[in-house]
């Protein structure tokens, strides 16, 4: 592209007449629920994006602060409803925390297989809706397929496939049940040649490259600066995943690796998420394997009341940070202040910025990209 | 006779659809009826056996070339009131005179060609192949064209790359 | 009198059913296809393994309600979807099933401009419908679909010139002969000209990876986002009667047509008993059968790419293949 | 850490650690400052913004607490700094350090109806522009304010201040 002259412009706006204003949303197929985003577009160029969000807000942060400790759990379900599993442990982290409690070893070990379970299963779904956002029909179902084995491994776990409720303050609620443990690890098994099944369809595709090669590009410093977290901040090459930077449950015991972009365009990032499901498979097999035999809930009282403080405590979702700043005045059984840090409201944050000088369909393309769920960012 | 009943049916449908498509309101529906219009001459074209001539009518006008009207008219902002012309009558004097002009050089072509019998290659080769032959008038339209018409082809086909290059440059003036 | 006007009615009459009946079973034919690629089942509900689907979409597109948006322009509303399939139909009538007087409605000596033709008559159909329904996302898709249509007909007339260089007529009936003489099929002896007249099939008739008019993830739908019921329904069969006048096209001249496969070998020559119009359904059977398979296979093109595909790669190709058979056909 | 930082700019008012967070409370006027040279400074680095939050103390007099949770991909160490602010008490936006306290700060204006000034877009953004009050404050019932029906859609455009259909995008 050539910078215009200013008489060129004069012409071009006489034919051109005005931008477009076009809604991009709230019912769109591949705003993934209810974002919209209005788009100022000069032909087909956009010129300016600005996200409206807030659709499905409900107040979940109010709610919280009206429910006590143990109900909370619940509730944090409901957020990110396609990592459940990942909100729950952000959570009680954070209580306990507050409380200062320990967490057993086999409830820690149980917690990241969980985690990691729960990151496959919301990369699936990235993956399977990102390609079908860009028109690769075929891998949404394939991706789908293996996320259904892993809502089969929750189910079995805790008895629900989508808000499970998996974990409690000091340990998990349950044992895991007998036999699950291998099952994990068949899946583990089956998953990775399910892998290089996705990678066939789309790495060396050539559309798929002309797609996500060189869009969205974003520098590391800038995405820093702009909040980005999670892949979208790693596909820029920034070195941040909190599970290697401040580790929680038990992942300093185990030994993966952090997969890194260079450029931090859609194509990098694509690439990180997939090096992230074999890191998460590696993951599962140590925890499964190495499992410690001992108690899977700590000691903590029946009614909890953490004493009067506040904290900050962030795991590594599958979206990026999440976040919980947690006020308890130490009276009441309810927290004083209840506040998520969504990892996709802060990403979403960097779509206008992503898209500006691309074209609609790259649009869409990029809010796959920064995969969000609507239920997390506007809660 | 069968040539009268196609003929004249088709000319006042042609002139009607002609007079609708400078009246319609709409500029979408002008060009519409423009395009029934090129249909309708490309039947005539077939009702003169001249196959060849009548697809291309279609292939190019309607196909090509009023496509791009029907661009331009629909990326123009149509809600706005057509503007009031400052003085439309001297405007309608000068049509009235340019129609006339064209008038008198028609009437003159067709005397000129009625009693000097021009374009006799053209004459011969509808007349050399009857129609319903195996390859038609195209073959021989194909060889007019590129023997005894050559220079004019060439030239338009001149013109018409100079005119393309020029849009281009109008359109990228930024180059 | 019956030979000049009821044996042709006839012929009009089921060929017209024809073509909408298979259109109905070639929706089947590609979820089926489609569902396999991607390890499901696909419809299965109605009738023995879903076959009654193909009747069932029809009735329910015929039982709902035909809405008209409030700002529409009413008339070219209701215009659009009948001229994008006229000219679908229209094409039929000079497609050849066979060599005998028996197997065409009319063999026209300009089949092959004529089909070019009336195909560009389609676009109007995209560009009304997306601009009558006065609503912004149809619009720009009937846009797109617009300039991507003229271009890649450039790519595709250009290179079927170079066919009727090699072939001599524009009849498509004389091209089959051509085929037939020569003793080989085109594919082998034009294979670029081949890709680039399937490539812009698929452009033509919208068809991934080249799907941008209707992108459903992008454009909510395309240019037909405010149509309903039966006018929905007929931009549906326009899509898919072109989708079959592609697939005829290029079974036609590139792969022989209804001549059974390897014409010049004598041993092959049983394959002959089976009539040449299946060989011909078969082979656009075939064609089909790629087109369904690239859609569950490949992701879409961006609107700009697309764009350079079509004008910076394809017609050069197709130009440069013109020459090369134009040089050839002079030194031979 | 939290030496270093108080050492310079000399405008911490109190410093607090506990389980394992430091958290720094500045006044208003001076958190720019502050929040410069943390972000600046080599030894403490804070190039992240993770969050922007606040909490509501009614009975108190400035009853909010702004609460700027900062990160430092290099050094990978926290921080929060805390702002007290009265309700109306203006409280400068970070946006210009950190881009990404846009919509957080955003949310907190919408939230609490904290007066944060220098935005360049402060609107509302998980409510309703037209949204009357701010949910998280404590004296906000939890069961919202009451909703009134609207059964012609004329009040609907009264409410907007809007005269007919006409001027609805």
């Amino acid at each position: 592209m050539t910078l215009e002259t200013p008489r060129a412009a004069t012409t071009a706006s006489a034919v051109n007449s005005d931008e477009l204003v076009l809604n991009m949303g709230p019912q769109h197929p591949s705003t993934h629920g209810v974002l919209r985003v209005v788009l100022r577009l000069d032909g087909e160029r956009v010129v300016h994006a600005d996200c409206v969000i807030g659709y499905i807000h409900r107040g979940v942060e109010k709610l919280c602060e009206n429910r006590d400790w143990t109900q909370i759990i619940l509730i944090t379900d409901r957020m990110d409803y396609v990592a459940a599993a990942s909100s729950n442990l952000g959570y009680c982290e954070a209580v306990e925390k507050l409380m200062q409690v320990e967490v057993p070893r086999r409830a820690r070990y149980i917690r990241t297989a969980l985690a990691e379970l729960q990151r496959i299963a919301s990369h699936c779904l990235w993956l399977g809706t990102h390609a079908m956002d860009i028109g690769a029909m075929t891998v949404l179902l394939y991706a789908f397929r293996e996320r259904e084995l892993v809502l089969d491994l929750f189910e079995e776990f805790c008895g629900a496939r989508l808000t499970y409720n998996s974990m409690r303050v000091g340990g998990v609620p349950l044992d895991i049940p007998s036999g699950w443990d291998k099952r994990v690890l068949a899946f583990c098994d089956l998953m990775e040649p399910k892998l290089d099944e996705y990678e066939q369809l789309l790495t060396n595709n050539r559309i798929w490259l002309q797609r996500t090669r060189d869009i969205g590009v974003i520098s590391g410093e800038e995405a820093t600066a702009i909040g980005l977290c999670g892949p979208p901040l790693r596909g820029s090459g920034v070195s941040r995943d909190l599970r290697k930077d401040e580790p929680n449950a038990a992942y300093e015991e185990f030994d993966f690796e952090i997969p890194l972009g260079t450029k931090g365009d859609i194509y990098d990032r694509y690439l990180i998420r997939m090096e992230e499901f074999k890191q998460s498979i590696r993951i599962i097999r140590q925890a499964i394997e190495g499992l410690p035999e001992g108690p899977f809930m700590g000691k903590v009282p029946r009614l909890i009341k953490p004493p009067a403080g506040e904290t900050y405590h962030a795991v590594e979702s599958p979206k990026g940070e999440l976040g919980y700043f947690l006020v308890s005045d130490g009276r009441s059984t309810n927290p004083y202040r209840f506040r998520v840090r969504p990892p996709s409201f802060c990403n979403l944050q960097a779509l206008s910025r992503l898209v500006e000088g691309h074209l609609v369909a790259d649009v869409v393309a990029l809010i796959g990209t920064i995969d969000i769920v609507l239920g997390e960012v506007d809660r | 006779m069968t040539d009268a009943l196609v003929f004249y049916p088709l000319a006042v449908m042609i002139v009607g659809l002609g007079i609708l498509v400078i009246t319609a309101r709409s500029p979408v529906h002008s060009v519409l009826f423009l395009v029934a219009d090129f249909l309708l001459i490309a039947a005539l074209y077939i009702t003169l056996n001249a196959e060849f001539l009548a697809v291309i009518q279609i292939m190019v006008y309607a196909g090509g070339i009023v496509v791009l009207y029907l661009f331009v008219v629909m990326l123009v902002n149509l809600k706005r009131a057509p503007e009031q012309h400052a003085d439309s009558r001297r405007l309608g004097v000068i049509g009235m005179a340019l129609a006339l002009v064209v008038l008198v050089e028609l009437v003159a072509i067709a005397y000129v060609s009625s009693t000097r019998n021009a374009a006799p290659t053209v004459a011969r080769a509808v007349q050399s192949f009857p129609a319903g032959v195996r390859g038609g008038n195209t073959e021989e339209l194909g060889w007019v064209l590129y023997t005894d018409y050559l220079i004019p082809f060439e030239l338009a086909s001149m013109l018409l790359l100079v005119a393309m290059v020029g849009a281009i440059v109008l359109a990228r003036r930024s180059l | 009198m019956i030979d000049t006007l009821v044996v042709p009615l006839l012929k009009i009459a089921v060929l017209l059913n024809g073509v909408l009946i298979s259109v109905t079973f070639l929706v089947l034919m590609e979820r089926k296809v489609i569902a396999w690629a991607q390890s499901r089942l696909g419809p299965m509900r109605v009738g023995p393994y879903g076959i009654l689907q193909a009747l069932a979409d029809p009735i329910k597109l015929i039982l709902k309600e035909d809405i008209t948006p409030a700002r529409a322009d009413r008339w070219v509303f209701t215009l659009a979807p009948i001229m994008s399939l006229v000219p679908a139909l229209v094409v039929f009538a000079v497609l050849p099933f066979g060599f005998d007087d028996f197997y065409y409605i009319s063999n026209i000596n300009v089949g092959l401009l004529f089909i070019v033709a009336v195909t560009s008559i389609g676009v109007y159909g995209i560009i009304l419908g997306g601009w009558a329904s006065n609503s912004k996302y149809p619009l720009l898709s009937s846009l797109r679909a617009s300039a991507q249509l003229i271009s890649y007909e450039i790519a595709v007339t250009i290179t079927l010139v170079s066919v009727i260089l090699t072939s001599g007529t524009l009849n498509l009936v004389g091209i089959v002969e051509a085929q037939r003489d020569g003793g080989v099929w085109f594919g082998f002896i034009q294979p670029v000209a081949f890709m680039l007249v399937f490539i812009g099939g698929l452009a033509e008739t919208n068809r991934v990876p080249f799907d941008l008019p209707e992108a459903e993830t992008e454009l909510t739908g395309g240019f037909h986002t405010e149509y309903s019921g039966m006018r929905f329904s007929l931009f549906f069969l326009a899509e898919y009667a072109n989708i079959i006048v592609i697939s005829a096209v290029v079974a036609i001249m590139f792969l022989g047509g209804w001549l059974a496969p390897f014409p010049n070998v004598s041993v092959f020559d049983f394959l002959e008993i089976i009539p040449g119009w299946i060989w011909l359904i078969g082979k656009m059977f075939v064609v089909l059968y790629v087109f369904i398979w690239l859609r569950a296979t490949l992701p879409r093109y961006r609107y700009d790419q697309l764009m350079n595909l079509g004008w910076k790669v394809l017609i050069p190709i197709a130009l440069a293949n013109l020459m090369v058979t134009g040089i050839v056909k002079v030194v031979l | 850490m939290a030496a270093l930082q108080s050492g310079v700019p000399g405008a911490v008012d109190a410093v607090s650690y506990w389980v394992g967070d430091w958290t720094v409370i500045v006044p208003a006027d001076r958190l720019l400052e502050v929040a410069r040279f943390l972000r600046d400074d080599s030894a403490t680095a804070f190039d992240y913004c993770s969050d922007v939050t606040a909490t509501d103390w009614p009975p108190r007099a400035q009853r909010f607490d702004l609460i700027y949770c900062l990160y430092s991909t290099l050094l990978r160490h926290r921080i929060r700094i805390k702002v007290l602010a009265a309700e109306c008490d203006p409280v400068p936006s970070v946006t210009e350090l950190w881009p990404a306290a846009n919509w957080l700060e955003r949310e907190v204006y919408d939230q609490f109806g904290v007066n944060i000034v220098g935005h360049p877009d402060l609107r509302r953004i998980l409510m309703p522009d037209d949204w009357q009050g701010h949910p998280q404050r404590k004296d906000y019932p939890l069961e919202g304010p009451g909703e009134f029906l609207m059964e012609n859609p004329q009040d609907w455009l009264r409410l907007r201040n809007l005269s007919d259909e006409s001027e609805i995008e």
